[in-house]
């Protein structure tokens, strides 16, 4: 009985979880003295009002799809990497380094080593926390986290000293960034909006990615290794390697997110110096985003668009309604928060469908009749 | 939230309790259909069934861990419901799980105290605890040591530990799921003696087992499991073991023993003064040689914990070895990695399938690959070829004749018989040179076993040579051709099946030799 | 320059500040460690952390009383720990994820209030230092470990109290089991709901506190995001002290100590890039982790959704 | 010249949107561009002036949405508060040739037509600063606590120890660089650090110095504000602040704007234009001598005689 009710509610949780998250939020409108549906419309309206404002929605998809396969790579090999925003950093110095260093090569050319250079600095940064996890038995939670504040340091420093825009060093601003790409190198843009090369990069990534988990060997090993270790030893494979895989993989799609973000959208690298400033949080939104596309790369690709619309279309319902920006923040984390929930919601559908499917099969015909349940204790 | 089942034992008393037309579903299959089943103070009722055909699930309704779709409990007449296990436990209902339900970083007494209230209040009271556990220990003499950390405990003195934590509980109704799985000879007599003790003193018992003999052996009254559905009740003197396997798989099964052997071809295993560590840090093997020939089944005996585990990780390179030397047709294979033992044709089936053999949330056909996955036919450049896998696996399936949906069925939702089929098929479709076979028929029905020996014996036929580690030693005196038994990490003796006595490897499992036969001496029950 | 690194007063001042700078560290740290030990991740600490320490300064800045406000701040870290509790033992979300959501709404709330409620940057009066009677007498030990405010004691007594609940009490012991093996509590009558609702409402309180400790004790200011990642390292060190109330103590230390000796190789004008001063205790952090001999293993079920079958 | 955009201003509301990193309320560089335009509010009334903000735009990219988004609504003036728009500006600022952008702070308009750039000469606030608090210390040693080493806030701290350094070049002053805009933790201790190492004068740059404010006063050493009038925070210990009021450059911009000139000029928001100002804290209780050596150097800067040589 009481079981009972506890699975309906259960079942129903998702729901109310869902209608909560829009009340919650309105309620916050609501007691700034704004109203809520001219908020939301403005939302939807940032977000997909125009071909510009989708545009610019898919321009903020684009790293956290990014990230976003990156966290599906290491999520399978079950190892937890919160260093998406280090790794974005990295990525980006070095291929910007190489940017600023190497100015006369072809475009093509350059932005297929500048792509490359992100790739390799991603790669380091998770890379390393995936040597200490496999060799040092360091957990990659802390040795992320740390590695985030390193980076940061690190971009802070090149930015205001070795890398700094030649103009700025000259000038009394002094502003942390470095001087911009030159135009050939940077990544074609759909004109007039932002829209650049890299989101069909990274949609096409999300597909090897795909295939690289359930169709490679590569893939076959690193779940393997993620599911049941025993048994991967047993079957040949290397755990250890396979662990510093997971992570390296992660970084390095990490890694390119960064290296887009300056060869296509900001065409130089600047700090505020945080992380933010530079990532947009996409190291940590990209995790989210793989969770929203339930950690397919494939489902990840419409997940990042979600959230990323979110996002923008938020920005500008602040502006819009003129909310403070940190109401939008809490609205995010909501949204993240229920939507993370509603994950249940689904677990319960499939048992349903499932439980439902069988009968009860007729009574079996080859039944021995001689015996029938004795009363007598012998 | 913690239950009243007070150390004071024994209070709560069950003369009857009975269990009318329960029905339960899970996703895909009617676990249980209808099923009448009842127990009695002071008897021993077995309850009989192949893998999957609704045991596990009757008693875990009964424990309050399942809720039935259908039908009632009655206990001394009165209709009860039994929403969880705490409810259970109040009503003097105990269990035995067939996978230990024990936490294996705390200490005995520790896992005896969990969730009960303490004298001492918000404090544990770890030290009366360990008291009471002793006085329980030597009324049914259990060997425990209360401050013993259970992961240390080998797998009998866990059992124990579950028995333990029941009776402290006031248990008057005890339910066994496969007990004696997991025990050796000597650990099943000890386990009976308790059982019959705890019958005088008035509990009632239910016993699940594969193994026909034990429930002969030991149960006064039989109740059989088909598909979900009851077969019949009878009591245990009325039946013989034929009866019930034909009531359990609906047809007749021969118990097969291995045809004399042909003469015993070159050596394929051999190991040379083989010492390394066990998991617990101490000597797990101390100069072991030993070797396997082409064709033959060399048995290794011992109770559970004297270093089976660790000689058979040795052998396939799961384990890192002090000294000595590993030879695989006779080329020196120590310190290889398992991967290139198995591309040179040795097989393993570990003794914990879920943990060492299979990947559960992989399905059927990602476990049939795991150990070639690597290789063509199964991958090309680093790419798997889907279409030879299902091609393979279908195959594999239907040869071996598991039960599965889809082979995208996932590991984790095959029954135990089923499991270990898609073991064998993966280890024995590749034709191997040499086979390490550890427990190969633990927890599986007699249908299953049979099926299991038949493709040993296929293969010691084709030449094959196989370890066969087992702590059942009827399976062993009905496959080896010769026998090893080994204890505390040495090999006592090699013996030949023909002039082998159970006796004389019992006494070897217990560390003795035959010119100095102590009083009491281990023997296993008599088929 | 070097040399007076090694100096009386530079050692002193150290050790000082790392004390100070460790508190809000035990709080948060320990109250993570409590809920990892039964089971799950919570990656929110940061956003519970500014939310405690907003509310405890709005509370003591409005009523003058700073208990009330370390009240309010556990009463808005209970909060958080239940909303946490909720969706990831009923809900059964995924737990690193849920936990950003938390972190950001807290980020968000936590600043959204202070728009709102006060404006600008405001001061309280916090904690006063208190010198303990005697103790606080010794020469250079009084002054460094006698001299502080009631929080940081506190904080620094939470450690071996953490220890006995998770030893000696069989709360201690549902935790431990639960979070090693669920079905085997669950088994006993243990609720393993239950006990995961409590160590992480309890988590969510301490963040509070420690947010708090920051607030109207060590800082008596709020200013938005003034918590700057600590949370995240307070995550960190439950794993760097493997679990353990005593190692989660040392990591503190550690990491504080650095941290504070960073500083001082700043004010010394030591000539290194300010940037490589400051990254230097995450670096030894990783660093002390990657040589250390002892390697624990988690508990068992940690981020592992329990629900009974059937 | 001057009728058709005074008829404009007559019928519709001049429309300025400011887009800033860090929160209005940050006592620092965000707090001073709102404060400015709540002044210049006051000023032009609400019916000629209408002004929206983005507040907390760290995000470089979120920010380019945000300026090219008021940009498209038409609004007049969209203020890119915030040197790390710069780029964000160049892009944009041509897709809307009759909007007006302005950029700070830095002096780079990239030579287009509607760009005003605006930057603050914090080194002269620094210096008058910086020689205020040699005059004070006894102990010659003073501490300063930096964000990162860069921008604005280096800009100051440079300008802080010319100050000093002009008084009596033996006085030791000591910089740290938290690394960070928000660790107030952390600032504060490096503020204790100083302290503990003999420091009795104490400034700092940027949002997460309230804390370190707060030990100063504890230890009763004095404290120099920078960016906004930190007075407020703690009225015994800041002993004056230098304060940025961008209304006098906002004021320039719109009379250009007014005539007609949408940009290609940059401003300065310097003592000598009031767009930036000492703001002495009496309570501190300031020494009279101290007080007019301070009025004379900002004389002797707006009348050049005094020259800042940065580092
Ligand atoms: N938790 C569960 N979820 C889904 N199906 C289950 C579950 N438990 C049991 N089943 C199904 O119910 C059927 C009966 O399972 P049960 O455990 O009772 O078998 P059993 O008689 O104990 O077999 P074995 O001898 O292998 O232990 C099986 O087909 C199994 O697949
Ligand atoms: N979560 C589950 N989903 C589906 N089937 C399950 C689940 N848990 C158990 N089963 C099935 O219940 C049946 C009995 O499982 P149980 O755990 O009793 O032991 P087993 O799988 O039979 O293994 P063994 O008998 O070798 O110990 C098996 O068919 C098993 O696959
Ligand atoms: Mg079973
Ligand atoms: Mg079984």
């Amino acid at each position: 009985m009481k079981a009972r009710l506890n699975s309906i509610f259960e079942a129903l949780l998702p729901v109310f979880a869902t209608v909560a998250a829009l009340l919650v939020g309105g309620i916050m409108l609501l007691i700034l003295k704004i109203n809520p549906l001219t908020a939301y419309s403005a939302l939807i309206q940032g977000a997909f009002g125009s071909w510009n404002a989708f545009a610019e929605t898919l321009v903020k998809a684009t790293p956290l799809l990014l990230v976003g396969i990156g966290i599906c790579i290491s999520y399978r090999g079950n190892v937890v990497n919160i260093g998406g925003e280090g790794q974005m950093i990295m990525g980006a110095i070095l291929s910007t380094w190489i940017a600023l260093t190497f100015t006369n090569l072809p475009g093509w050319l350059m932005i297929l080593i500048g792509m490359l250079a992100g790739v390799v600095g991603g790669s380091i940064w998770g890379g390393i926390p995936g040597l200490l996890k496999a060799y040092f038995n360091v957990n990659e939670i802390l040795s992320t986290v740390m590695m985030n504040a390193i980076a940061v340091q690190i971009m802070n420093y090149l930015l205001r000293g070795p890398m700094i825009d030649p103009v700025q060093a000259k000038a009394s601003s002094q502003i942390p960034q470095t001087a911009r790409l030159v135009e050939a190198y940077r990544l074609p843009r759909l004109a007039p909006t932002r829209l650049h090369l890299g989101l069909l990069i990274a949609i096409i990534l999300a597909v090897m990615v795909y295939i690289l988990l359930w169709r490679t060997t590569l893939g076959y090993r690193i779940r393997a290794v993620g599911q049941n270790q025993p048994a991967s030893r047993y079957g040949g494979i290397d755990v250890k390697r396979y662990i510093v895989y997971a992570l390296l993989f992660s970084g390095a799609f990490a890694g390119l997110a960064g290296a887009m973000q300056v060869f296509g959208v900001n065409y130089r690298m600047i700090t505020d110096g945080s992380a933010t400033g530079f990532t947009g949080n996409a190291g940590f939104n990209g995790i989210v985003a793989a969770l929203f596309g339930q950690l397919h790369p494939l489902l990840t690709i419409p997940a990042s668009v979600l959230f990323g619309s979110l996002l923008v279309g938020a920005n500008s319902m602040q502006r819009a309604v003129q909310v403070p920006s940190s109401l939008i923040t809490a609205l995010n984390g909501l949204v993240v928060v229920f939507v993370v929930s509603s994950e249940v919601l689904r677990k319960f559908q499939q048992r349903r469908r499932l439980t439902v499917a069988v009968d009860s099969p007729p009574p079996e015909s080859g039944q021995p009749k001689a015996i029938e349940p004795d009363g007598e204790q012998p | 939230m913690t239950p009243s089942g007070s150390p004071s034992a024994e209070k709560v008393k069950i003369h009857t309790l009975e269990m009318i037309g329960i029905s339960k579903r899970f996703p895909g299959v009617l676990a249980n259909d209808r099923v009448d089943f009842d127990v009695r103070a002071g008897e021993v009722h077995a309850l009989l069934g192949e893998n999957g055909a609704g045991k596990s699930t009757l008693m875990k309704i009964l424990y309050g861990m399942y809720h039935p779709d259908a039908g009632q409990i009655v206990i001394d007449g009165q209709p009860t419901v039994i929403p969880s296990p705490v409810a259970a436990i109040r009503k003097g209902i105990g269990m035995i799980h067939q996978h230990f339900m024990l936490v294996p970083t705390l200490t005995v007494a520790e896992n005896v105290a969990l969730g009960l209230p303490s004298s001492r209040g918000p404090l544990t009271d770890l030290e009366q605890v360990s008291k009471r556990i002793l006085q329980l220990a030597d009324k049914y003499n259990l060997k425990i040591d209360p401050k013993a950390l259970v992961w240390q405990l080998s797998v009998g003195q866990q059992q124990r530990v579950e028995i333990i934590k029941a009776l402290y509980r006031g248990a008057a109704l005890l339910l066994l799921d496969e007990p004696t799985a997991v025990l050796t000879p000597q650990e099943v007599d000890e386990l009976f003696v308790i059982m019959r003790q705890m019958t005088l003193d008035g509990y009632g018992l239910v016993f699940i087992s594969h193994k026909l003999h034990e429930v002969v052996e030991i149960s006064q009254r039989v109740t059989v499991l088909r598909n979900g559905r009851k077969i019949g009740t009878r009591p245990t003197s009325e039946v013989t073991k034929q009866i019930l396997a034909n009531w359990m798989v609906g047809r007749d099964i021969e118990f097969i023993t291995s045809s004399a052997q042909q003469a015993a071809g070159e050596t394929r295993i051999a190991l040379e003064k083989v010492c390394c560590d066990s998991d617990r840090g101490t000597e797990g093997l101390c100069d072991v040689s030993l070797e396997v020939h082409s064709g033959e089944i060399l048995g290794l005996a011992g109770v559970s914990g004297n270093g089976q585990r660790e000689l058979a990780e040795t052998i396939v390179g799961l384990r890192h070895i002090r000294s000595g030397k590993v030879f695989l047709d006779g080329k020196d294979v120590t310190g290889l990695q398992p991967g290139v033992l198995t591309g040179r044709g040795l097989s393993y089936i570990p003794e914990e399938r879920m943990k060492d053999g299979m990947i559960r949330n992989f399905n059927i056909a990602e476990n049939l690959i795991l150990r070639e996955h690597h290789k063509p036919p199964f991958s090309e450049h680093g790419f798997l070829k889907m279409r030879d896998i299902a091609a393979h696996t279908d195959r594999l399936i239907k040869q071996y004749q598991i039960k599965t949906p889809s082979q995208k069925t996932l590991a984790k939702s095959l029954s135990g018989g089923n499991i270990q089929k898609v073991l064998l098929a993966r280890e024995l479709s590749r034709s191997p040179r040499a086979i390490v076979a550890a427990q190969p028929t633990r927890g599986l029905d007699i249908g299953a076993s049979e099926y299991v020996h038949e493709q040993l014996l296929k293969q010691r036929a084709d030449g094959t040579a196989i370890l066969l580690i087992s702590e059942d030693l009827d399976e062993i005196l009905a496959l080896s051709d010769r026998i090893a038994v080994i204890y505390e990490g040495k090999i006592m003796d090699i013996l030949y099946r023909e002039t082998a006595t159970r006796e004389e490897i019992g006494l070897l499992m217990a560390g003795v030799h035959l010119e100095n036969k102590p009083a009491e001496t281990a023997i296993a029950p008599e088929l | 320059m070097i040399r007076e690194l090694f100096s009386a007063t530079v050692i002193i001042g150290i050790i000082s500040s790392g004390i100070r700078l460790a508190t809000p560290y035990l709080y948060a740290s320990i109250g993570e460690m409590f809920g990892q030990r039964s089971g799950v991740l919570n990656l929110g600490v940061e956003g519970q952390m500014l939310l405690g320490a907003f509310m405890a300064f709005y509370v003591a800045l409005k009523t003058g009383n700073l208990w009330l406000g370390v009240l309010a701040a556990m009463g808005v870290g209970a909060l958080m720990g239940l909303a946490m509790a909720f969706v990831t033992v009923n809900l059964q979300a995924t737990q690193g994820i849920s936990g950003i959501g938390f972190y950001l709404f807290g980020l968000g709330m936590s600043n959204l209030l202070f728009q709102k409620l006060i404006g600008t940057v405001e001061t309280v009066q916090g904690f006063p230092r208190i010198s303990l009677p005697l103790l606080g007498k010794i020469p250079v030990i009084g002054d460094i470990f006698f001299n502080q405010n009631m929080l940081v004691y506190l904080a620094f007594l939470l450690v071996p109290a953490a220890w006995f609940v998770l030893h000696k009490t069989t709360l201690g012991l549902k935790i431990r089991a639960v979070g090693e093996n669920p079905e085997a509590a669950d088994s006993l009558g243990v609720s393993v709901s239950r006990v995961r609702y409590f160590t992480v409402i309890l988590g969510g309180v301490l963040s509070g506190v420690a947010g708090a400790s920051l607030s109207i004790a060590l800082l008596n200011v709020f200013q938005q995001n003034m918590t700057a990642g600590q949370g995240f390292i307070a995550v960190a060190l439950v794993y760097f002290g493997g679990w353990r109330p005593w190692g989660i103590l040392g990591g503190a230390l550690l990491f504080s100590l650095v941290n504070a000796l960073q500083l001082w190789i700043q004010v010394l004008g030591v000539p290194i890039p300010s940037e490589l001063a400051v990254m230097m205790p995450y670096v030894l952090t990783i660093l002390v982790l990657t040589v250390s001999v002892s390697k624990v293993r988690g508990p068992s079920a940690l981020t592992k959704v329990f629900e009974r079958e059937g | 010249a001057q009728a058709a955009p005074a008829t404009q201003e007559a019928t519709k509301p001049l429309k300025i949107a400011i887009v800033s990193p860090s929160t209005i309320n940050d006592l620092a560089f965000t707090q001073s561009i709102y404060d400015a335009m709540v002044v210049l509010q006051k000023e032009m009334g609400a019916d000629k002036l209408e002004f929206v903000y983005s507040e907390n735009m760290f995000v470089v990219d979120d920010a380019a949405a945000a300026i090219r988004d008021y940009a498209t609504k038409g609004y007049d003036i969209v203020i890119a508060h915030g040197s790390q728009y710069g780029s964000s500006v160049q892009e944009i600022a041509p897709d809307f040739p009759d909007t007006v952008f302005a950029w700070g702070t830095t002096v780079d308009t990239f030579g287009l037509p509607n760009v005003f750039a605006y930057e603050a000469a914090s080194d002269q606030g620094g210096y008058v600063n910086g020689v205020m608090a040699a005059m004070l210390t006894k102990s010659k040693v003073i501490g300063v606590v930096g964000p990162i080493e860069t921008g604005d806030a280096k800009l100051y701290v440079d300008g802080f120890v010319a100050g000093v350094k002009s008084v009596d070049p033996s006085i030791d002053v000591r910089v740290t660089y938290i690394g960070s805009f928000s660790d107030v933790a952390l600032a504060s201790e490096a503020a204790t650090t100083h302290i503990s190492a003999g420091a009795d004068v104490l400034t700092g740059s940027a949002q997460m110095v309230v804390g370190a404010i707060g030990k100063a006063q504890e230890a009763g050493a004095y404290w120099f504000g920078t960016q906004a009038d930190q007075a407020t925070f703690s009225p015994k210990t800041v002993v004056a602040s230098q304060v940025y009021h961008w209304e006098v450059i906002l004021k320039q911009i719109i009379a250009k704007r007014a005539a007609g000139v949408l940009g290609g000029e940059s401003f300065r928001a310097s003592l000598e234009n009031g767009g930036q100002v000492i703001h002495f804290n009496d309570e501190a209780g300031i020494p009279a001598e101290v007080k007019a050596k301070a009025e004379e150097t900002i004389k002797g800067i707006i009348d050049g005689s005094i020259v800042i040589q940065l580092p």
